[in-house]
């Protein structure tokens, strides 16, 4: 009677013990394919509990499993082992292959985050087409930022949970080499000098237009 | 093939070294070939980069621009169409090399041939590192390929409850609004004997179509204000005064034929 | 590197340990989309692998988890413990503002209680809805008071402790006054048009028990 078992720890005014705070967490876990938060998963938890210490237990429980307990962004998720992906060969998505210039566009705002697009030309110094920026929304790695302060306003593109999740990242501060490029001054965004030419500059960035991104960057209070 | 002239023009330019051997010139001519694999001129700037086959950040731009001038020629000689990207390209690159290579003007107050350079560089060097950032990412362990989610999820069911909330400060207004209502006396009735200046407009208004002949002002007066002495004050003040309004706004004409005598409007056609 | 480990247990033609293939089955059975028959899972095994064993070890070591392995027909799948079924409920709670018949109704009572139906409505000026009163005794908020000593021994409406307790009052006398009221420049004496009374509406129930709404309250002697 899963009531009697909320009631009985209601009633007693304290939550319930640690080992099975835990149980709670791997059950909520298990039951979805999606990353949860930590404030999802408390909510569902009794009155009192403290799911990041029982996810704390969680993980260390699985370290060594066939199935991890990863963290992505301030959300958890159970993943099978990387090391057993041979496995399940059958289980494998295909995925449509990203051109390059998508894959380089996506890590630019990856890397460089909150990023217009005009940054994005400037760095790849050719226009980004409209279908390589809607196939990473479509794929809900992207997704629009704040926007910029800068004249116009242009809105800004972020990565987003699913984008972690689906490369394995605690946050984007595990981006591959993301120290090092910081260190040599490659994420900085220089203004070229005078009489550059603004290379791929396309339109405007009101392409956007419409879109005010609302809360953004959670994910990525560095 | 222009290729010798293109050697030759090369070596014109560069006074020495340049492109010598046959494997570089091999790749000088796949660049052509392969113009429609580029991505925009920083990408063909970065591969011409790479043949010098040195750290991005010693790659000497003078080079560089020669190359791709030289690219660019080339390209024009064997009619190939570049975009319009290119070929600013090359002009910003043939102004660069010019600074590069002149002494500098020192009334000048653009930034040097140096700094331009150095902002080129660091594009280079920028783009190159993105892409070897891109490719580290798409090496990863991926989701769906290399680790898995769960295969079989289960069904959260979705609970709605609706709370409903109020605050003190509503419940006072509402009193206060009920409370207001009560105090509040209906001004109208004050007011019975008046006809405004607005009413006698509107009535007017609807009335002048019929017009069409002198009548008297007096026959316009609303019913119910011509027996009361202070109800026909009011009605006869507010009607004229409408009146009057109506000729300056060009609707009617208004005479009176002696002092005293009774005002006429008609309608103005 | 997946097809690593397996060419390295394949060539050594001996199954891997027991432990790692009890990790394999627990990322088969985790990442499939069906419960799985033993067979299927060791034909995705490396050679010589004992599915049946594996699968006996997991079983046992998921005992009393947030999660149990458990047998579906011939096949094999996970399933979070029926005990925390609840935990797979969502609750998501929507606020709504009260509408203002509600409002001025509570506040008619809450102001003038014991109070009856008819007087709300005399105070009000319309007539009360059965609704609005009837979500005012669902939310606790108000309950029926002593019948009024009056012909057609008409029943009340009061303010219950739930009210107090959600507007954070002690007592029905800290509500405020009307000089307070107006202090709080809540009180106009002119209230725009819009607000005029439309006076009639549902008078003629206001009258039945004839009832004198004024003189009530006590509360707001001015």
């Amino acid at each position: 009677m899963p009531e009697d078992t909320e009631d009985e720890h209601e009633s007693l005014f304290a939550a319930p013990p640690m080992a099975e705070q835990e149980r709670m967490c791997e059950a909520i876990l298990f039951a979805t394919a999606e990353p949860v938060t930590v404030r999802e998963i408390e909510s569902r938890m009794p009155h009192g509990s403290d799911a990041a210490e029982a996810l704390a237990h969680l993980r260390r429980r699985y370290e060594g499993r066939g199935v991890h307990l990863v963290r992505v962004g301030d959300a958890w998720a159970m993943r099978t082992a990387p090391d057993l992906g041979f496995l399940m060969q059958r289980e494998t998505v295909e995925t449509r292959k990203l051109s390059r210039a998508a894959i380089e566009t996506l890590a630019i705002i990856a890397y460089h985050q909150p990023v217009t697009r005009a940054e994005i030309e400037e760095i790849r110094g050719v226009s980004v087409s409209r279908g390589t920026v809607d196939q990473l929304l479509e794929l809900e790695w992207i997704r629009f930022g704040r926007r910029k302060m800068t004249p116009g306003r242009p809105v800004t593109f972020v990565v987003t949970q699913g984008f972690l999740d689906h490369f394995g990242l605690e946050s984007p501060r595990d981006l591959p080499g993301l120290k090092e490029l910081r260190a040599a001054g490659l994420l900085e965004n220089r203004p070229p000098p005078d009489q550059m030419p603004s290379l791929g500059e396309g339109e405007d960035d009101a392409r956007e237009d419409g879109t005010d991104a609302k809360g953004q960057d959670e994910l990525f209070g560095e | 093939m222009d290729e010798h002239d293109f050697e030759e023009d090369f070596e014109n330019a560069d006074g020495a070294g340049g492109v010598t051997n046959v494997a570089d010139r091999m790749a000088a001519e796949a660049l052509i070939v392969d113009v429609d694999g580029f991505e925009g001129p920083l990408d063909l700037l970065l591969t011409m980069g790479r043949t010098q086959k040195v750290d991005l950040r010693k790659v000497s731009i003078l080079e560089l621009a020669k190359q791709y001038l030289a690219f660019v020629e080339t390209a024009r000689e064997m009619r190939i169409e570049l975009a319009a990207d290119y070929l600013v390209m090359a002009a910003w690159l043939a102004f660069l090399k010019s600074r590069l290579l002149l002494p500098p003007d020192p009334t000048d107050e653009g930034p040097s041939g140096e700094e331009l350079a150095a902002h080129l560089a660091f594009q280079l060097e920028r783009l190159q590192a993105m892409r070897e950032a891109a490719a580290k990412l798409m090496a990863r362990d991926r989701l769906g390929q290399n680790f898995f989610a769960r295969g079989l999820p289960e069904d959260v069911t979705r609970l709605r409850r609706v709370r409903y909330i109020a605050t003190l400060l509503d419940l006072m207004q509402g009193y206060a609004r009920i409370r207001t209502r009560d105090e509040f006396r209906p001004y109208a009735m004050d007011r019975e004997a008046v006809f405004s200046l607005e009413q006698a407009l509107e009535r007017m208004r609807g009335l002048i179509g019929f017009a069409g002949t002198w009548t008297e002002i007096s026959a316009y007066l609303p019913e119910g204000f011509t027996t009361d002495p202070k109800r026909r004050r009011s009605a006869t003040a507010s009607t004229f005064a409408a009146a009057l309004e109506l000729v300056r706004e060009g609707r009617i004409d208004l005479r009176q034929s002696e002092t005293f005598a009774p005002i006429e409007l008609r309608r103005r056609d």
